[in-house]
């Protein structure tokens, strides 16, 4: 109770500070039920209406095969795919999978690169929305524990 | 004092090329404080915002999964050289922070 | 009869030993608390607490050699305040064995330093 | 005639016997360097200013991202910034490095024959701010690591060269003693830095791979992704230190400082290339 207090005031402040900058006149709801769910399906659903994705070969997703350390992972999306609307990375392991997701606009090219956290060794899926479809694809991403390091 | 965004671009015709560092904690909300022994409160930036010339090119939503001091980076068609790249973020806070520069 | 006479000669012995603890501390090779603690730990807290503090300055005195050596290993210290925690808590038994733990690796340290320092130089890449 | 051969031969047995037994350190650097071209040949010598990168392929792809916007970029900037700011008496960090437009980096640690001492980069930024009224920063501070982030950045592309003067003795002495601390095993774990990363550097510990010893410190300070800061080399020192279960020294001790001493000593001729990003 208290937690979905807390995050609904949060969430309300990010509102208040969105409005409040000038320039960001239509940026969108931060979609906070999806970004909290605890599995995959319902992040899905949360945030599309439906876990059915496609799943194609027409996305790369450029992750390594072991991570060199769980709280930097590089993660590189591009597509062929027409018409996208969004980008998300999903990690069906970390305790809320929903990692990112961003907005493309028309005339923005379908190619993000970011660095997210890993808690364990997980699949990272590429969820692409075009104005036809949902489509897929996931790579593994090893997490172990590490030596020494650096 | 440094900014707490730093942009770089890269114009290849009308593609803007953009990358981004972001000086944030990123705090999860689950890691504890070694000192004190007290869960750190989650603390994370929610939205990020691109505009060109004041027309939204990207908006990038953030879960504390994304890495501290953040990257992102894209690409944007229609750019050319003089425009004005604005790039601003908020957190789960309400902390925020901006930055505009010329594309070159 | 006899048992009981035995009794009495190994209380004997025990208490002479007690009481030259501090010279047989001295002129022995071994620190004594290089040897696992051999008393009974339901000892009266007076006698325990007597024993406690000798071993505990030994192990202490050890430890310090080892890091004049710059060669301390990295808990010993942390064992030696808990052993004192322990100690404080009348749980002699664990808080011995604690002071044992240290003493052993502050003199292992010790050994480790003065072989190293002939040792390394047949290491050196040439 | 026979007397002046036995003397000639005498005075060439002397220098062998002399060279062999006593390595100086350009010796020392010669089989350093030989050591890990017999061991990896297809490394070429300037990758090991990379650190493990020159060794671990897989590591190096996601160094090489991270290397696309690198998170030390604040910490230039801070520096940068620090740099250009005046101590009361209007002097600043430029007066007291001379020729530092061009990177001083390359020339620290520094034995200084007045003092008889080794002087590390971060020591001789203290020493300017006292020399200008100004307190001491403490080492392994943010401020710390940024002027030196700023100052190993300036100096990119300079070949590391120390110098360990062959003619005083306390200049051999103090590297002599980082040479001995190189070598010692150490901790309940009974390792010498040498051990990892001189006979099995390239192998695994756990999930990582030994990075080689050749290079080490041409990167420091780092931005290490595991805290999400900056760490100078003497702190890198101290987390080796408690891996091998030994209790650490003091930053800037004289056992990390000459141990520092030894080390870069080892890499001259590598390019500097701090600060770095590690995982």
């Amino acid at each position: 109770m208290q937690y979905t207090k807390r995050t609904l005031m949060k969430g309300c402040f990010a509102l208040l500070a969105v409005a409040a900058l000038p320039r960001v006149l239509l940026a969108a709801v931060w979609p906070e039920k999806a970004f909290n769910a605890t599995g995959m399906s319902a992040a899905l659903v949360d945030l599309f209406g439906t876990d059915v994705t496609t799943a194609t070969d027409q996305i790369t997703l450029k992750v390594p095969e072991i991570a060199e350390n769980g709280a930097v992972v590089p993660v590189s999306i591009k597509t062929t795919l027409e018409n996208v609307e969004s980008i998300s990375i999903l990690v069906e392991k970390n305790p809320r999978p929903m990692a990112a997701t961003f907005e493309i606009p028309k005339g923005t090219l379908a190619d993000i690169s970011s660095r997210i956290k890993m808690a364990e060794t997980s699949d990272v899926t590429a969820v692409i929305k075009t104005s036809d479809g949902i489509y897929s694809t996931a790579r593994q991403v090893k997490v172990t524990i590490g030596g020494c390091g650096g | 004092m440094a900014s707490a965004i730093k942009v770089k671009t890269k114009l290849s015709g009308d593609i803007a090329e953009v990358k981004s560092l972001m000086l944030h904690p990123m705090e999860t909300g689950s890691r504890k404080d070694p000192d004190s022994g007290n869960v750190i409160p989650v603390h994370h930036i929610t939205q990020l915002v691109f505009t060109n010339n004041g027309k939204q090119v990207m908006v990038a939503n953030f879960s504390t999964a994304v890495s501290k001091n953040p990257y992102f980076s894209f690409s944007f068609s229609g750019a050319k050289a003089g425009d004005r790249l604005h790039v601003s973020w908020v957190d789960n806070l309400g902390e925020k922070a901006e930055l505009e520069t010329q594309l070159k | 009869m006899s048992l009981s006479r035995n009794k009495f000669i190994v209380r004997f012995v025990f208490s002479a030993l007690m009481v030259m603890q501090p010279v047989l501390a001295v002129s022995s090779e071994e620190p004594e608390c290089l040897s696992p603690w051999s008393g009974s730990s339901d000892d009266s807290s007076e006698t325990s607490s007597q024993y406690f503090e000798q071993r505990f300055a030994e192990a202490e005195q050890l430890r310090q050699l080892a890091a004049k050596a710059g060669a301390e290993w990295l808990k010993t210290e942390e064992l030696l305040l808990n052993s004192k925690e322990q100690a404080g808590n009348g749980n002699w038994s664990t808080a011995f064995q604690l002071i044992h733990k240290a003493c052993k690796q502050a003199d292992s340290a010790l050994q480790q330093a003065e072989y190293e320092s002939k040792a390394w130089k047949h290491r050196v890449v040439d | 005639m026979i007397k002046a051969i036995i003397t000639g031969l005498i005075f060439l047995f002397t220098l062998v016997v002399y060279q062999t037994t006593f390595a100086g350190p350009p010796e020392d650097r010669r089989a350093f360097v030989a050591y890990y071209e017999s061991r990896f040949p297809d490394i070429p010598f300037a990758e090991y200013a990379n650190g493990i990168y020159a060794i671990d392929r897989d590591a190096r792809d996601q160094w090489l991202e991270i290397e696309e916007f690198p998170p030390y970029e604040f910490a230039i900037e801070q520096g940068a910034d620090l740099w250009q700011e005046k101590f009361p008496d209007g002097k600043g960090y430029s007066d007291c490095f001379k020729d530092s437009a061009n990177g001083v980096r390359q020339a620290y640690p520094k034995f200084d024959p007045q003092t008889g001492e080794v002087i590390t980069l971060e020591r001789a930024i203290n020493l300017c701010r006292n020399e200008h009224g100004q307190k001491n920063l403490e080492f392994g501070n943010e401020q710390m690591l940024a002027l030196s982030a700023f100052m190993a950045f300036e100096s990119r592309g300079n070949s590391i060269n120390i110098e360990v003067p062959g003619d005083d003795p306390r200049a051999l002495a103090a590297y002599e003693q980082g040479k001995q601390f190189y070598y010692s095993k150490r901790g309940q774990l009974n390792l010498s830095c040498a051990d990892c990363h001189v006979v099995s550097a390239g192998q695994y510990v756990r999930a990582d791979h030994l990075s080689a010893g050749l290079g080490h410190p041409t990167h420091f300070p780092v931005y290490r992704s595991k805290f999400g800061s900056m760490l100078s080399l003497h702190q890198r020192f101290e987390g080796c230190i408690r891996d091998v279960r030994a209790k650490p020294f003091e930053l800037q001790s004289k056992e990390y400082t000459t141990l520092e001493y030894f080390l870069t000593y080892m890499s001259n001729g590598l390019e500097v290339n701090g600060p770095g990003a590690r995982k």
